[in-house]
C-alpha cells in the first residue's frame, strides 16, 4: 500500500491543466482523479475510496496524458502544470469494459440473487460502461461463504479483491483484521490467521468493511436480494476528526 | 600506515604467496560443477602424496562458464582447461603438470566458446577464490573503491558513470548514471542502496554466477555507488534458492568489514557504509523494484504504482538506489579504466558487455559475456556451438518468461536493448534459452504463461485475471479446441494485460504470446479445432 | 411493409423472461402489429420454422438438447437475441457450475433423496458439465440482460429493433435488474 | 488480542535463534520475513503457534503475518516429509523434459508438487529454477543433484533413491 502523503498546505500552489479539453485548475499535489471529480468529470473507479490510501490496482481509472504513450491511473497520478488529460476515448472505454468483464469472469457474480443488487458498484459500472455480456469464459471457482460472524457475512464469490476492507480496517479502524492470503488468481481476503470471521480475535465488529465493500461480498445478515444498501462511512471526516482529537 | 597502504600491502603479500607456486590448479566451485569439493580433495591428496605442496596450489575458483562440460579445472600459468573432470583424474592431471596436458580431458584451446567472448565483468570469474578477499585484492580488487572514496568526489563519480553510458543490467535498461544522479539529488537525510539479486527468471543464472564467483566485485560496486549517492545502508536482496551465493556473500561482507572496506569509517575516511543481506522467499515479482522494497519492509511483495520512483521515494519512504548484480559489478571496472574505455565497447545506445546464461537445446550451455552488438547467430552457433543431436534451430527466447521468442530469420540481429525490443522481446536480465524443432511453441508459451499466472501477485485486475484467462485460452489451443474467436480473444487479452497492468511483470507477461503469434502464427492455426468437425466451443 | 417473422425459445431458465413478454399486456397487440409470432412457447407451433428474422432465446444452455436447439435456431434465424441474464451470463442455472453436472445430479437425486434414490436417466437429455450463456456456442447479435428484463425494456428494445432504431439498453436494464 | 502461544512450544531451545533474529531488528515489523526464515530453518515449517508467537513479538497483526506467509512460495505451513525430491521447473529444465518427470511422479507415486506421502516419508517439491540451467534437467534428491539425465535415466535414479529412502 502506498499512502499518498498529505498535500503540503503551505506550498499549495494552483496548477492549470486540461481534462478532455476543458481548462481546469487544481492544487499542486492533487491527483488527476481529485481534479476531475472536483470538476464533475467522471472517471470510473473501484479500488479507490476517498479517505483510504490509493493503490491503483483496479486499473479502471486509466487515462491518457498527452505526450505519453502509456496509460496512467488517475487515482495515483499527480497533476502537473499544463498537463493534457483525456479520460474518455474509445480505447479507454474498451479497456475498462474488458476489465469489468474480467472481474465478472473471475468469480461467481449472480446479480439476480445478490443482496447488493441495485447498490453495487460493479453492477453499476457494467451498466455505465455498456457491458451487456461477459465475452471471456467464466472461471467458476469453488469458493466459500463465511457466515460465522454474528452480524455479517463474507461471500468470496462476490469479492473483487479491491482490498477496501483491508485498508479501512488497517488504516481507519486500526484493527487490521483483514488481509489477503495467497497470491495471483488464488488470492483471497482472510481474517487473522485465516480464521472464520466469527472467531477473529482482532475484529471489533465495527462494520466499516461491510459498508466500504463495493459489491455484495460483505453484507449484513438477515437481508434478502437487493436489500443491502451500503452506507459509505464518511472516511475523510473520520480521519480529520481523529487527527483533531489526538492533537 | 594508511588503510590504503595496508590493503596494498595485503594484496602484494598474497601475490607473493601465489607467485611462489609453479602451478595453480583452479577448480570451478560453482553450483554447476558437481562434486568439485571431491575433485579438490583428490587433487590435494595426490599432491601431498607426491610431496608437491610447495610447488602446486589447488584453489577453489568461481564459474569458468562452460557449465555444459563441467566440472572444469584450469591449469595456470599454462591456461589449459580440463573438462568433465572426476576425482579419479587427479593423478593424471598432477602428473601432466609441466608436461604434455592430458589429451583425454583437454578442451581445445581455440574453442570459440572462449575465444569469441570478451570477459570484463567475468574476467576474474574462475580465476580467483571467491571465498578469499586477498585473492580479490591481489587481482586489483577494491582499488577502484578505495580510489573513489579517498580521492574522488561524488559528482566526479556520477559524471564518469553517466558518461560511460552504462544501462541497468536487470532488464529495463534505464541509464545507470541518470538513476544515480536522481538519488544523489533527491532530498532526504537518509538514503538507501539496494542490490537486486532476486534473479527469478527461470533459465537465468547470471547473477548467481557473479555472486558465487566474485562477490567482492558486487560489494565494491555497491560501495562506490553508496559513496556517490550518499547512502550509508545497503541491502542485497538475494534469492533463498541460491544457498551458495548467500554463503559466499555473507563471508564476503564479513571479510570486507574486517578489512574496513565496509562499516564505520570506510578506508579510514569518515564515510560509513554497511551492507545487510535479505533473503527472498520465492516470489518472482520481487524482482520488480517496488515489490522488492515491499518485501524488504517485511510485507507481501506487491508492486507499488510508479511514480513515485524509488529514486525519490523508496525503502521506508527514503530515496533509494536499486541496481542489479551485474550493474554493480561493472562499476569497479568503469572507475578503474574510465568512461571512455567502457563506452568504446558495444553499440551506439547499448554500451559495454552483457552476461548471458545460454541454455536449452544448445551444445555449449553456460555463462557467457559478449560485447553488445554481437549477433544472436554468433552467440548461439559459434559460442554456443549450435544445436546438438542434428536438430534444427527454431527460436531463442531472451529476457526470461516474459521475453519474446526470436525466430531463425532474425538471428543476425545484434544484441542490444533496442534491437531486442524491436523484435518484440526484451534484454531482461540475460537469460537466453534456445529451442529446437522438438519444441512446440504453443506448449512453451503456455508454460511461460503458467509461470506468469502463478507468479502474478494478484494486486491488479488485468494481470491477476488476464494471465489466468490467457492461460486457459492457450490450454484450448493445446487441446485443439480453439476457435477463431479464441484467437481474437487471445490478442485482445494480451493487449489489455500489456497496456493496463500495474507493473513490469504484467506488462511483459504477454510478450511470449505476442512474439509467437507474430513469428509462429501457423503453430496456433494448426492447433485450432477442425472447423469442419463438431463445434466444440462449449467445452471449457 | 412485410412483417418480421419473430420467434422465442425457452432453454434453461425459469420462463420469467417470457412472463415479461406477457407482461406487455395490451402492448402485445402493438407487437403483433409489428411482427408475426412464428414460434414460441406462447403460441401453438411445434416446429421451429426456417427463415425467422428475429429470435429471442431465454435461458442458459445446460444440456445437449439445449445445444442442439440453439444451433438449429441460429441456422434458421437472422438476428439472434440473448434474452435475460440466463441466456446472457448463465445466471442462476450457472450457479451449479462450481460443482459440475454429475456432482449436482448426485447431490440432488442421490444424496438428499431417501426414497427410491436414482438419477433420472431415460428419455432425458444429458446434462452438460456447465450451464453456459448462448454466446459460448453460437454468435449472438444482441444481448438484453435483466432477471427478467422488464416488459418496458422488452417493448423498447424490440420496438427499436423492428424500426431499425438504436436503443440505449444500459439505461433500461442491467444484470440482475 | 491474540492468545499467547503455549509455553511448551516456547521452551524449545530453537526459539533462542529466532528471538535473536528479532532482537537484531529491534523487533520491528519489517523483521517479519527474516524471522519467518529463521523459524522455518529451525522447525522445518511454520505452524500456528510459531506464527502466533512471531506476530505477538513483532506486534504485527495476525492477518498481515499470514498474508506474508502465504504470499511467498518458500514458506511452508505443513511439515515436509523426511526425504524431499525437488524437481526444477525452470525453463531450461522444462525444455529438457522435467514436466515429464513430474507426470511420472504423479503416475507412479501419486505425488503432485507440494504433496507428501501419507506415511510422511517423502515430499515432492517443485522450484522455479535453481539456476543450474546448464545442467538441465535438474532433479535434487535430498540435496544431491541429478543432472543432465534422460527421462529414463533420471526416473530410474529416482526410483532407486525412493527405494533406499522409503
Amino acid at each position: 500500500m502506498t499512502p499518498i502523503p498529505p498535500h503540503p498546505p503551505e506550498t499549495a500552489q494552483t496548477l492549470n491543466l486540461t481534462i478532455n479539453g476543458r481548462q481546469v485548475s487544481a492544487q499542486a499535489g492533487e491527483t488527476i482523479l481529485e481534479a476531475a471529480r472536483a470538476n464533475d468529470i467522471f472517471i470510473p473507479t473501484l479500488c479507490f475510496l476517498e479517505g483510504l490510501s490509493a493503490q491503483g490496482s483496479c486499473r479502471l481509472c486509466m487515462v491518457e496524458i498527452a505526450g505519453s504513450a502509456k496509460l496512467h491511473p488517475a487515482c495515483v497520478t499527480r497533476i502537473q502544470e499544463g498537463m493534457e488529460v483525456t479520460t474518455e476515448t474509445e480505447r479507454l472505454r474498451d479497456y475498462r469494459r474488458n476489465i469489468i468483464e474480467l472481474l465478472f469472469s473471475e468469480r461467481n457474480h449472480v446479480c439476480a440473487v445478490c443482496v447488493a443488487s441495485g447498490h453495487c458498484e460493479l453492477q453499476d459500472l457494467a451498466s455505465e460502461l455498456g457491458v451487456d455480456h461477459i465475452s471471456f469464459p467464466c472461471r467458476y471457482p469453488t469458493l466459500a461463504v463465511d457466515a460465522s460472524h454474528r452480524r455479517f457475512v463474507l461471500d468470496h464469490n462476490r469479492c473483487i479483491l479491491c482490498t477496501r476492507c483491508v485498508r479501512v480496517c488497517a488504516e481507519i479502524e486500526g484493527a487490521h483484521t483483514w488481509d489477503v492470503k495467497n497470491r495471483g488468481i488464488r488470492s483471497l481476503i482472510m481474517a487473522d490467521f485465516d480464521a472464520p470471521w466469527g472467531d477473529s480475535e482482532t475484529c471489533t465488529g465495527c462494520g466499516k468493511c461491510v459498508h466500504v465493500c463495493p459489491t455484495g461480498a460483505l453484507f449484513e445478515k438477515g437481508l434478502a436480494v437487493a436489500e443491502m444498501r451500503k452506507q459509505r462511512p464518511a472516511l475523510p471526516t473520520l480521519v480529520a476528526n481523529r487527527a483533531t482529537e489526538q492533537r | 600506515m594508511t588503510q590504503r597502504e595496508a590493503l596494498q600491502q595485503q594484496a602484494e603479500q598474497r601475490q607473493q604467496v601465489l607467485d611462489a607456486f609453479s602451478h595453480h590448479l583452479l577448480v570451478c566451485a560453482g553450483l554447476g560443477c558437481l562434486h568439485n569439493d571431491e575433485i579438490i580433495k583428490a587433487l590435494r591428496k595426490e599432491i601431498a602424496a607426491q610431496g608437491l605442496e610447495q610447488q602446486i596450489l589447488v584453489r577453489k575458483a568461481g564459474c569458468m562458464g562452460l557449465c555444459a562440460l563441467g566440472p572444469l579445472v584450469l591449469v595456470l600459468p599454462d591456461a589449459v582447461y580440463y573438462q568433465t573432470v572426476t576425482p579419479q583424474d587427479a593423478g593424471e592431471i598432477v602428473a601432466a603438470l609441466g608436461k604434455e596436458p592430458v589429451q583425454r580431458l583437454l578442451l581445445p584451446a581455440d574453442l570459440p566458446f572462449f575465444s569469441k567472448q570478451q570477459k570484463k565483468v567475468l574476467a576474474l570469474s574462475g580465476r580467483i577464490d571467491p571465498e578469499n578477499i586477498d585473492d580479490y585484492l591481489a587481482a586489483g580488487g577494491y582499488a577502484s573503491a578505495v580510489n573513489a572514496i579517498t580521492a574522488m568526489s561524488p559528482p566526479e563519480i556520477l559524471r564518469i558513470v553517466g558518461e560511460s553510458g552504462l544501462r541497468g543490467r536487470g532488464g529495463a535498461g534505464y541509464p545507470t548514471g541518470l538513476k544515480w544522479a536522481t538519488v544523489a539529488q533527491a532530498a532526504g537525510e537518509r538514503k538507501y542502496l539496494i542490490c537486486n539479486a532476486d534473479e527469478g527468471d527461470p533459465g537465468a543464472f547470471m547473477d548467481r554466477s557473479v555472486l558465487e564467483s566474485t562477490p567482492h566485485a558486487v560489494l565494491e560496486g555497491m560501495l562506490i555507488a553508496a559513496y556517490a549517492v550518499g547512502a550509508h545502508t545497503g541491502f542485497i536482496y538475494v534469492r533463498a534458492e541460491y544457498p551458495l551465493a548467500v554463503k559466499r556473500l555473507q563471508l564476503a561482507i564479513r571479510e570486507a568489514e574486517r578489512n574496513r572496506l565496509l562499516g564505520q569509517g570506510v578506508c579510514g575516511t569518515s564515510f560509513d557504509f554497511t551492507v545487510q543481506l535479505r533473503l527472498g522467499a520465492g516470489a518472482f515479482v520481487c524482482g520488480e523494484e517496488t515489490a522488492l522494497i515491499e518485501s524488504i519492509e517485511g510485507r507481501r511483495g506487491t508492486p507499488r504504482p510508479k511514480p513515485p520512483y524509488p529514486a525519490e521515494n523508496g525503502l521506508w519512504g527514503s530515496p533509494t538506489l536499486i541496481n542489479n548484480v551485474e550493474t554493480y559489478a561493472n562499476i569497479p571496472l568503469i572507475i578503474a579504466r574510465g568512461a571512455a574505455w567502457f563506452a568504446a565497447q558495444g553499440t551506439e545506445q547499448s554500451k559495454g558487455t552483457k552476461v548471458f546464461a545460454l541454455t536449452g537445446r544448445i551444445k555449449h550451455a553456460g555463462l557467457v559475456e559478449v560485447p553488445m552488438g554481437m549477433t544472436l547467430r554468433e552467440i548461439v552457433f559459434e559460442i554456443g556451438g549450435g544445436i546438438p543431436d542434428g536438430h534444427a534451430f527454431k527460436a531463442v527466447q531472451t529476457g526470461g518468461p516474459s521475453g519474446g521468442c526470436i525466430p531463425a530469420e532474425h538471428l543476425d540481429a545484434p544484441i542490444s536493448y533496442e534491437s531486442l525490443s524491436a523484435l518484440g522481446s526484451i534484454m531482461g536480465s540475460g537469460g537466453m534459452i534456445v529451442m529446437d524443432d522438438t519444441s512446440n511453441m504453443v506448449d512453451i508459451v503456455k508454460y511461460f504463461m503458467e509461470f506468469c499466472m502463478e507468479e502474478s501477485c494478484g494486486k491488479c485486475v488485468p494481470c491477476r485475471v488476464g494471465t489466468a484467462q490467457i492461460h486457459s485460452l492457450l490450454q484450448k489451443f493445446c487441446d485443439r479446441q480453439a476457435s477463431a474467436d479464441d484467437l481474437a480473444a487471445l490478442e485482445t487479452l494480451c493487449d489489455l494485460v500489456k497496456t493496463t497492468s500495474l507493473c513490469g511483470l504484467g506488462q511483459s507477461a504477454p510478450n511470449p504470446v505476442l512474439s509467437t503469434l507474430k513469428y509462429f502464427r501457423q503453430e496456433y492455426l494448426d492447433r485450432m479445432a477442425d472447423p469442419s468437425g463438431p463445434h466444440q466451443e462449449g467445452q471449457l | 411493409m412485410k412483417k418480421l417473422r419473430f420467434a422465442t425459445l425457452w432453454l434453461d431458465g425459469c420462463s420469467g423472461c417470457h412472463m415479461s413478454l406477457l407482461d406487455l399486456d395490451q402492448r402485445l397487440l402493438d407487437l403483433a402489429d409489428m411482427v408475426d409470432f412464428v414460434y414460441s412457447p406462447l403460441v401453438d407451433v411445434k416446429i421451429f420454422p426456417e427463415g425467422v428474422d428475429v429470435a429471442c432465446v431465454e435461458g442458459a444452455v445446460s444440456s445437449a438438447e439445449d445445444e442442439e436447439k440453439l444451433r438449429m435456431v441460429r441456422r434458421r434465424t437472422g438476428l439472434l437475441i440473448a434474452l435475460g441474464d440466463c441466456a446472457v451470463t448463465g445466471n442462476i442455472p450457472a450457479m451449479r457450475n462450481v460443482l459440475g453436472g454429475q456432482k449436482i445430479l448426485q447431490g440432488v437425486y442421490l444424496e438428499r433423496e431417501h426414497l427410491n434414490a436414482q438419477i433420472p436417466a431415460s428419455h432425458l437429455p444429458a446434462l452438460n458439465e456447465h450451464a453456459l450463456p448462448l454466446h459460448r456456442f453460437v454468435p449472438v447479435d444482441f444481448f438484453i440482460p435483466g432477471c427478467p428484463p422488464s416488459a418496458d425494456t422488452l417493448f423498447a428494445a424490440l420496438g427499436a429493433l423492428v424500426a431499425g432504431r438504436a436503443v440505449d439498453l444500459p439505461a433500461l436494464t442491467r444484470f440482475g435488474a | 488480542m491474540p492468545t499467547p502461544p503455549s509455553d511448551l512450544h516456547l521452551q524449545d531451545k530453537r526459539w533462542e535463534t529466532i528471538d535473536r533474529v528479532m532482537r537484531r531488528h529491534d523487533f520491528r515489523q519489517d523483521a517479519l520475513i527474516e524471522t519467518l526464515h529463521a523459524a522455518q530453518d529451525a522447525f522445518g515449517y511454520l505452524d500456528a503457534d510459531t506464527l502466533r508467537h512471531i506476530a505477538a513479538r513483532l506486534k504485527t497483526p495476525p492477518s498481515k503475518v499470514y498474508g506474508v506467509v502465504t504470499f511467498y512460495n518458500h514458506f511452508k505451513t505443513k511439515p515436509k516429509g523426511e526425504h524431499t525430491l525437488v524437481v526444477c521447473t525452470g525453463t531450461a529444465c522444462h525444455v529438457k523434459g522435467n514436466d515429464r518427470v513430474l507426470a511420472w511422479m504423479e503416475e507412479h507415486y501419486q505425488l503432485k508438487p507440494g504433496d507428501t506421502t501419507t506415511d510422511n516419508r517423502i515430499s515432492l517439491l517443485e522450484v522455479r529454477c535453481v539456476g543450474a540451467c546448464a545442467l538441465a534437467p535438474v532433479v535434487i534428491a535430498d540435496g544431491s543433484i541429478i543432472a543432465k539425465k534422460s527421462l529414463a535415466e533420471s526416473t530410474a535414479m529416482i526410483r532407486e533413491w525412493l527405494n533406499d529412502a522409503a
